[in-house]
């Protein structure tokens, strides 16, 4: 079944990226990005769909996809000796690295199916002095228990007893907008930067910025700022 | 399996099990007759004590184990020596560090963690005092449950189990998700 | 001592310390020069190798150890209890794949490879004793840096790093699967 996608099968965005590129059979330095961006956007819809949580990582990239697709459209820039840049080289040698490394894994994998075949044993029992061990380094000891415990996938099971599940952060795209247009209700235009709390999580930014793209998409707002560098100003349209 | 491997597997699983085995358990894992095994065993054992070797099987009733030969006894001590003046053996240690987290625990919880045969490790913090035993488990074999001392307790510095750091925390960080997982909604 | 006689000595050593040791502890014990030390033990290590063993000696950068042959597990596997040894995930391997060949690395230069983060993974790997910390980079917030553990060469079946094969080894790789894909193209 093609549509069923496990997001665990990838390990990010990069993973998701090769494994497009290797779908269609395209050449890593040679990536047509309207296309590339528009199957990873299904995945990721695809994902949302099956009702997955989705890394942050993964909206990074498809706003990293959608300012490549913009940056093609415009004049290709030249750098100081007069060749030409493509604006998709950085992605391709980032793909292509992760790829090399994947590559890795598969050896480093093969590596451990052996080692995991292997048996040592534990030093002979001789009793030589009598001394009584009069002290017992207490961390010493949790290391130990902790490296017997990450080898070892009987915890798992102990798991869903012991966790504190950290909480998951979730902020939805469409509550950020409504946020953003009861802010504009109120005010006539707000500032840019009213937008983020004092200390913004990485989510946080990630939603707010999509927001304002939806929201310039549709013809909502808009942007003014009066000098380089300076406050931008959202208004509504 | 031809002879010669199954002779290797024989010595393989000697090696590994560490402790005494008989030569049915062998003969059923290797999928053979016991004759047979008992025809490989005596080569084996032949094998070992032609030629002069450090390490040799001896038979102790139907029952057959790994060993070292008494006379390079000396080597093996000063080495052992040397060693145990820094305390515990990591296999010790590890085998401490199960029964001090997970009391009363058996020997085959312990083996399973830590994947390797644990007697010579039980018996050396039973015999330095750090572990007893404690009763028997209500189960097949009735096997023995082993847990911490006293004397562990005054040597850790610690007046009970509950100040032991906490393992929960760190099994929570092993098994927390490899991403920081974040629910975001796309339109 | 006559050579046979410090060969087998060896032999029981390595047996009864179940643990890698150096050159230089055997030495020290049987109270020769490193020298002949090492050059006994490559013969008792070639021993091993000749003919068919259910044992073998590995050597982990200057330290030896007995251990199983891996082709022979089943039969181990079938007489010990379940053993719950587990293997890395992607993510880990990807981790330590990427330590392996950048070390010493920082997280970050980790989590730009992989494109995601990766403190979970490296703390894995920290607690499996595949990876360690070694110092700090001399950059701003002085991040740590990470190397693979003596234990990772045990894993990767290598006596030191020198024997991983060569990065440009899984680049040639990767381009002739490149090759592959646009052959197939043409088609």
């Amino acid at each position: 079944m093609d549509y069923e996608i496990k997001l665990q099968e990838f390990e990010g965005p990069l993973d998701l990226l090769l494994h497009l590129v290797q779908k269609h059979e395209i050449d890593i330095f040679d990536i047509p990005i309207s296309e590339i961006t528009e199957q990873y956007i299904y995945y990721i819809n695809q994902f949302k769909e099956y009702n997955m949580e989705l890394s942050s990582e993964f909206i990074v990239m498809a706003a990293h996809l959608i300012q490549l697709k913009s940056k093609l459209l415009l004049p290709i820039e030249e750098n100081e000796n007069g060749e030409e840049i493509d604006p998709r080289d950085e992605l391709a040698q980032r793909i292509y690295d992760y790829k090399i490394f994947k590559e890795i894994s598969g050896f480093i994998k093969s590596k451990e199916d052996t080692y995991l075949k292997i048996f040592y044993k534990d030093p002979e029992y001789q009793l030589i002095n009598d001394d009584i061990i009069t002290n017992i380094d207490i961390n010493s000891l949790l290391e130990a228990f902790k490296k017997v415990i990450a080898k070892s996938k009987i915890e798992a099971k102990d798991e869903e007893i012991i966790i504190h599940k950290i909480q998951s952060e979730t902020i939805r795209i469409e509550d950020k907008i409504k946020q953003i247009i009861t802010q504009l209700d109120n005010n006539e235009t707000v500032e840019f930067s009213s937008l983020f709390p004092h200390r913004p999580t990485r989510t946080n930014i990630v939603v707010t910025f999509l927001a304002l793209l939806e929201l310039l998409k549709k013809n909502v707002i808009k942007f003014i700022q009066y000098k380089t560098c300076g406050e931008i100003i959202i208004s509504k349209v | 399996m031809d002879v010669v491997n199954l002779k290797a597997a024989i010595e393989a699983i000697l090696f590994a099990l560490g402790e005494a085995i008989s030569l049915q358990e062998i003969a059923q894992a290797l999928d053979t007759s016991t004759e047979e095994t008992k025809k490989l065993m005596d080569e084996l054992v032949d094998g070992y004590n032609s030629g002069e070797k450090g390490i040799q099987i001896i038979q102790i009733n139907t029952k057959y184990q790994f060993c070292t030969r008494p006379k390079y006894h000396e080597y093996i001590n000063s080495l052992m020596n040397e060693r145990s003046t820094s305390g515990l053996s990591q296999a010790a240690l590890e085998t401490l560090s199960i029964i001090a987290y997970k009391q009363p625990v058996t020997r085959v919880e312990v083996e399973n963690l830590r994947g390797v045969k644990s007697s010579s490790s039980l018996q050396t913090l039973i015999d330095r005092n750090l572990i007893k035993e404690a009763g028997r488990l209500d189960a097949p074999g009735k096997p023995f449950l082993y847990e911490t001392t006293f004397e562990f307790l005054k040597y850790a510095g610690i007046t009970n189990l509950d100040d032991l750091p906490e393992y929960e925390v760190f099994v929570a960080s092993v098994h927390s998700q490899e991403h920081e997982e974040v629910a975001i909604q796309i339109d």
